[in-house]
C-alpha cells in the first residue's frame, strides 16, 4: 500500500473533525489551488489545549496528518504544542511517502497557526521568529 | 470489486492469456534463429503483424512492436523530429492535453533546439481544426494530435487534422492508445501517418504495443542494436505478448460495436447520475468521448481521498490518470479545459469495461454522493462555499 | 528437437509462466493506481525488484525495469554519455566483440560527437585489462565491457576492469545478459556501476529486463513520459513480466552451481567430439567461458547450410548470433578474434541449457560431423583445400 | 519458413552435385570473403549444354539456387543458357528473401562464366558486352 495502516485508519476514521465554536484559536494554512487547505480550531483553558478540531480539504494523507495532529496536541500546554514537529507526525503515522511529506509540514503550520492566532488574541507576547515560514504557505513544497 | 479504472489498465483476458501461454508452449523460439523453432515463432510473429495491421486498416509493413504506448509515442515524436532536422524543419505541434509521454518528448525536444507549438483545446477539450491549421508553419516537421484522451475521454478530429498535414506534406502522428480497439480506427481514412498503440487497454497483455509507420515515411530507431523489426527496433522479439496482443485487438474489434453501445448507455447513465450531485460538472464533451469514460469535478473536496474512500466501498477508480499519481499538480488536461486549479484537484474518473454492468453503475453513483458529502463535511473550502464566503466555480 | 540455441533464448519455463499467469489473474491492476487492485500489483512490482536487486548483490532501488537488454544497454550508454558531456567528457570505450545493442548506440553517439575507442580481445576472446587501462583518458564518460559474450560465450575480466574505472571514478557499465543466472554476478564485488539484464535468457519471460544502476549515479530516461520506474523509464509497468523474470531468476540462482556443473560436463564432451573433425577449431577461451556455450569454426562450410541441415536431423543451433541473421556480413567477434573471413563464416553456436542430456551431446557429435563432411563434399573451397590450391586456415 | 519448399527440396536434395571431368566450360565466381563460391563445369555437345555439374560453398539459397541453375540450363543450346537471369532463377524457386537475391545473381553469373569460359576454350567469337560485369564479383551485393 501507498500508506501505512497508521495513515489510513486517521484518513478512514479521522479524530477530531469539525470546527469549534467560539475558538480559541484559528489556524487555516494551504490553498486551495495547491489542493490541500487545513483549518485548525483551539479551545484552550489555563494554557492547556482543552479541544482541538480541524477540517481539511486534501488527500488522504492531508486528513490523517490533521486528525493525528489533533490528537497529539489535545492536553498539551500551548507552548508544547508549538513544539509538534512535522517529523513528530510522520513517524506517529508511521511513515508517509517522500512526495506527501509536504502535508505533515502543512500540519505543523496549522496548529502553530491555530497558537499564534491564540496568542495574538490574548495579547501573549512571543518571539515572532518561532512563527517565520508560517505565512509562505506550502506551494513551495510542491515542486512547482 | 466493482473496477472502473479501464483507462488505467484492463485485465489481460482469457483469449490473449490462452494466446501467450500457447506460445511460450509451442512457438517460444527466437523469430530471429533460422532453425525451425525459430522460423516456427517467426511465423506466429508475421502473423500477429498482419491481424494489428487489418485492425487498423493499415497492412502488415507498415507495422513496428515497440514495449507499450510510450516508447511507441517516443519513437514516433523523435524519429519525426530527425527527419525533420535533416530537411531544416524544426517546429513540432501537438495540443495542450497530450498524455506525458508525447509531452515530455516535446519537451525534451526543446531542450534540444525544437520549437513546440501546444494548440488549446476548448472548454469541451477537444482541439480545434482551424487552431491547429493556424500553427502550421512552413518548417513544421510533425503535428501530434491524439486520437482519444486517456483523463476526459474527448476524441479529437483526426480525419481533419490528418487531411491538412496531408496537403502540406507534414507528417501526421496519433496516440492512439486510448481509442484503438474502443472507436473506429483507419489510418487510410483518417489520414494518419503514424500511430501508437498499446495492449493492454483492450484486454490484452502489458509491456507491448505497436507504432504504424506509413509506408515510404523514414522512422529511425529508439532503441539500437540487432536487426529485428527491420533495423528499426532491436531486441529480441516479445512473440508471446505480440501475439497476446493480436488475440486481444481481434476479439475487441469483433465486439466493438456491440460494447461500445453498452458501455455508452451505462456511461450516460453514469453521467445522469453524478450531474444529481449538487456543485458537480462532467469534464470533457458530451458526445465526442470514448464510450467507457465518465470523468466529473466535485467542487469543495479533492481527488485523492476520494476515490481512496470508493475503494474501501469497492469501487476501484481513478483521479487524473494513473501514471502521473506521484505527482502533486492538477491534471494539465483539466487545467487546459479551463478548471481552476482548486476544482481540478476535485476530479474522479470512472472508465468502463465490457465488464461493467447496470447494477454497477447505480451503485457507484450512490458511492459518489456518500463520498463526496462525507468529504464535503470536512472540506473548510466546502464550509466556506456554502456560507458565501467564496465564490462557486461550479455551479 | 535437440534445442542448443538458449543463448539465443530459452523456453519460459513453469515456474515463470505461473508467475505470470498468477500475476495476470489476481494482480492485473495498473501499480500506479492508488485504488486496492492497483496497489496489489505495486506490491508484487516492489517484491519482484528487491528479488532481482539480490540476485546481483544489489539493493531494489537500484533496479529500473526495462523492455530486455537492448533497452538497458541503449539507457546505460547514453544516460552515461549524456552525463558526460555535461562534464565535459566524451570519450566512451568498449570492445570490439560487444552485442549490437551497445555497439550500434556507440556509433550513433559517435555521430553525435563523441569518440569512441573499441580495445581488442586477444585470439581466445578475451579483452586485456591493460589494454583498458591504456585506453582510458581525462575526458572518458564511460566503458562498458560485456560481462560473458553471446557468441563465444568469453567471460570477460570485469572485476578488474570495474576496479580501474572505480579508481578513476569512470562509470563503468557490462552487458550481462548472457550471465546472470549462470556464473555469479556481484555488483559490489565486481565493481559495477551499470549492468544490464534481460529475462528471456535464465527461462524468464521475452520483452522484459532491468538495468542496475548504482545509487547516486545519475540516470536519464531513454522513454519519457509517465512517471513510473522513479522518473526514469515511462511506460505502465510490465508486472506479469516483471514478476516472471524475478521468478525465473530466484530458480536459476538456486540452482545455478549445479546446472553450470552439470552443463560443463557437456559443454567439454561437446567440443571433445567436434574437434575430432579435421580442420575444426574452438572459438574463444577453453576454460573462461559460459558453462553452456561451444562455438566451432569448420574449414571449408559455410554456417547458414550447416545448420539448416542440423535442423533437418532434429538439432536446433546458430551460427553467429540470432539477431544478425540478416546480415551477410561474418560475425564482428570470429574477426575480432582473428579468424579470417572465409573461416569466420562457417561458425556454429551450440549452446546448452539445463535439460541437455548427453545422450543429446552424443547425437550432435554424430549429427555434426556427418553434415560438414557431406557439405564439405559439394564445397569448391575445401576441394581446393585438399588438393594444396588453397592453404588450410585451420590447421 | 525463411525459405520456399521449392528452395529447401534445392537445398535438401541438390540436383548434379560434383565436377565434370575434363569439362568443356567452367565458371567460378564469388570468393570465400565474402561467403558464397560457386562453381559450374559444363559439358557441351552440338552446342547444346549436355551436363552441368555444381559445387557451392555458401549457404542455403546459394545451394538451392547452383541446383536450379544447372537443371534450367540442362539440354539447351548455350546461347539459351546465357539468357538465364537471375529474376528467373528467382522465381523457378518460388522466391527468395531480399537479403539472399544475390545468390541468385551469383548463379546466373557461374552460368555466364562457365559459358564465357567454353567460347574462350573453343575460339568462338562473341560481343564482350554480354560478360560485362562478371569481373566485379558480387561483393557489392552483400551491402558492404
Ligand atoms: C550480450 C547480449 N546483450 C544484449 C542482448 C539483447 O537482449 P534483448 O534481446 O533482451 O533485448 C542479448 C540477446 O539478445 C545479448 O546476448
Ligand atoms: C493516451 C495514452 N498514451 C500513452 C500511454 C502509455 O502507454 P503505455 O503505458 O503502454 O506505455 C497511455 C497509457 O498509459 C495513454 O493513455
Amino acid at each position: 500500500m501507498l500508506y501505512s495502516e497508521k495513515v489510513m485508519d486517521h484518513f478512514r476514521n479521522p479524530r477530531n473533525v469539525g470546527e469549534i465554536e467560539n475558538p480559541d484559536g484559528v489556524g487555516e494554512v494551504g490553498n486551495a489551488k495547491c489542493g490541500d487547505i487545513m483549518r485548525i480550531t483551539l479551545k484552550v483553558e489555563d494554557g492547556v489545549i482543552a479541544d482541538a478540531k480541524f477540517t481539511t480539504f486534501g488527500c488522504g494523507s492531508a486528513i490523517a496528518t490533521s486528525s493525528i495532529a489533533t490528537e497529539m496536541i489535545m492536553g498539551k500546554p500551548v507552548e508544547e504544542a508549538l513544539e509538534l514537529s512535522n517529523r513528530a507526525v510522520v513517524e506517529a503515522l508511521d511513515g508517509l511517502p517522500t512526495h506527501k511529506i509536504h502535508c505533515s509540514v502543512l500540519a505543523e503550520e496549522a496548529v502553530k497557526a491555530a497558537v499564534k492566532d491564540y496568542y495574538d488574541k490574548n495579547n501573549i507576547t512571543y518571539d515572532p521568529k518561532i512563527f517565520c515560514g508560517l505565512e509562505c504557505g506550502s506551494c513551495h513544497h510542491h515542486g512547482e | 470489486m466493482i473496477y472502473l479504472d479501464n483507462a488505467a489498465t484492463t485485465k489481460t483476458g482469457q483469449v490473449a492469456q490462452q494466446a501467450m501461454v500457447a506460445c511460450m508452449e509451442e512457438c517460444w523460439g527466437n523469430p530471429s534463429s533460422l532453425h525451425t523453432p525459430g522460423q516456427r515463432a517467426a511465423e506466429v510473429l508475421e502473423r500477429a503483424r498482419e491481424e494489428i495491421a487489418s485492425a487498423i486498416g493499415a497492412s502488415a509493413q507498415e507495422i513496428y512492436f515497440t514495449s507499450g504506448g510510450s516508447e511507441a509515442d517516443n519513437q514516433a515524436i523523435r524519429s519525426a523530429a530527425a527527419l525533420g532536422r535533416r530537411q531544416g524543419k524544426t517546429h513540432l505541434v501537438s495540443t495542450a492535453i497530450e498524455h506525458h509521454a508525447v509531452l515530455h518528448t516535446l519537451a525534451a525536444l526543446e531542450k534540444e533546439g525544437f520549437t513546440v507549438t501546444l494548440v488549446p483545446v476548448d472548454e469541451s477539450g477537444i482541439v480545434k481544426v482551424a487552431d491547429v491549421e493556424a500553427a502550421l508553419r512552413e518548417d513544421t516537421a510533425l503535428v501530434s494530435v491524439m486520437f482519444a484522451n486517456n483523463e476526459i475521454g474527448t476524441l479529437q478530429p483526426v480525419e481533419e487534422i490528418g487531411r491538412l498535414c496531408r496537403e502540406r506534406k507534414i507528417p501526421f502522428h496519433t496516440d492512439a492508445v486510448q481509442a484503438v480497439g474502443h472507436v473506429p480506427v483507419d489510418v487510410e481514412q483518417q489520414n494518419i501517418d503514424l500511430l501508437s498503440l498499446s495492449g493492454h487497454k483492450f484486454h490484452g497483455p502489458r509491456g507491448v504495443g505497436a507504432l504504424y509507420v506509413r509506408r515510404g515515411l523514414p522512422l529511425f530507431p529508439l532503441i539500437e542494436g540487432g536487426a529485428q523489426e527491420r533495423g528499426k527496433r532491436a531486441g529480441t522479439e516479445n512473440t508471446p505478448a505480440i501475439v497476446g496482443m493480436a488475440a486481444a485487438l481481434k476479439e475487441a474489434c469483433a465486439h466493438r460495436e456491440e460494447n461500445a453501445a453498452r458501455e455508452r448507455k451505462l456511461r450516460d447513465q453514469l453521467i445522469a447520475g453524478l450531474e444529481q450531485i449538487p456543485h458537480s460538472a462532467l469534464n470533457g464533451d458530451r458526445e465526442r468521448r470514448l464510450p467507457g469514460n465518465v470523468n466529473f469535478c466535485f467542487e469543495g473536496i479533492e481527488g485523492e481521498s476520494l476515490l481512496l474512500l470508493l475503494d474501501d466501498k469497492g469501487i476501484a477508480a481513478s483521479s487524473g490518470s494513473a501514471c502521473t499519481s506521484g505527482s502533486l499538480d492538477p491534471s494539465h488536461v483539466l487545467l487546459a479545459i479551463g478548471r481552476p486549479h482548486e476544482v481540478a484537484h476535485g476530479s474522479l474518473r470512472l472508465t468502463l469495461g465490457e465488464e461493467t454492468t447496470e447494477e454497477e453503475i447505480t451503485k457507484t453513483i450512490q458511492a459518489v454522493e456518500e463520498v463526496v458529502a462525507y468529504l464535503r463535511a470536512m472540506s473548510p473550502v466546502w464550509r466556506q462555499l456554502q456560507k458565501g464566503e467564496r465564490a462557486y466555480v461550479i455551479q
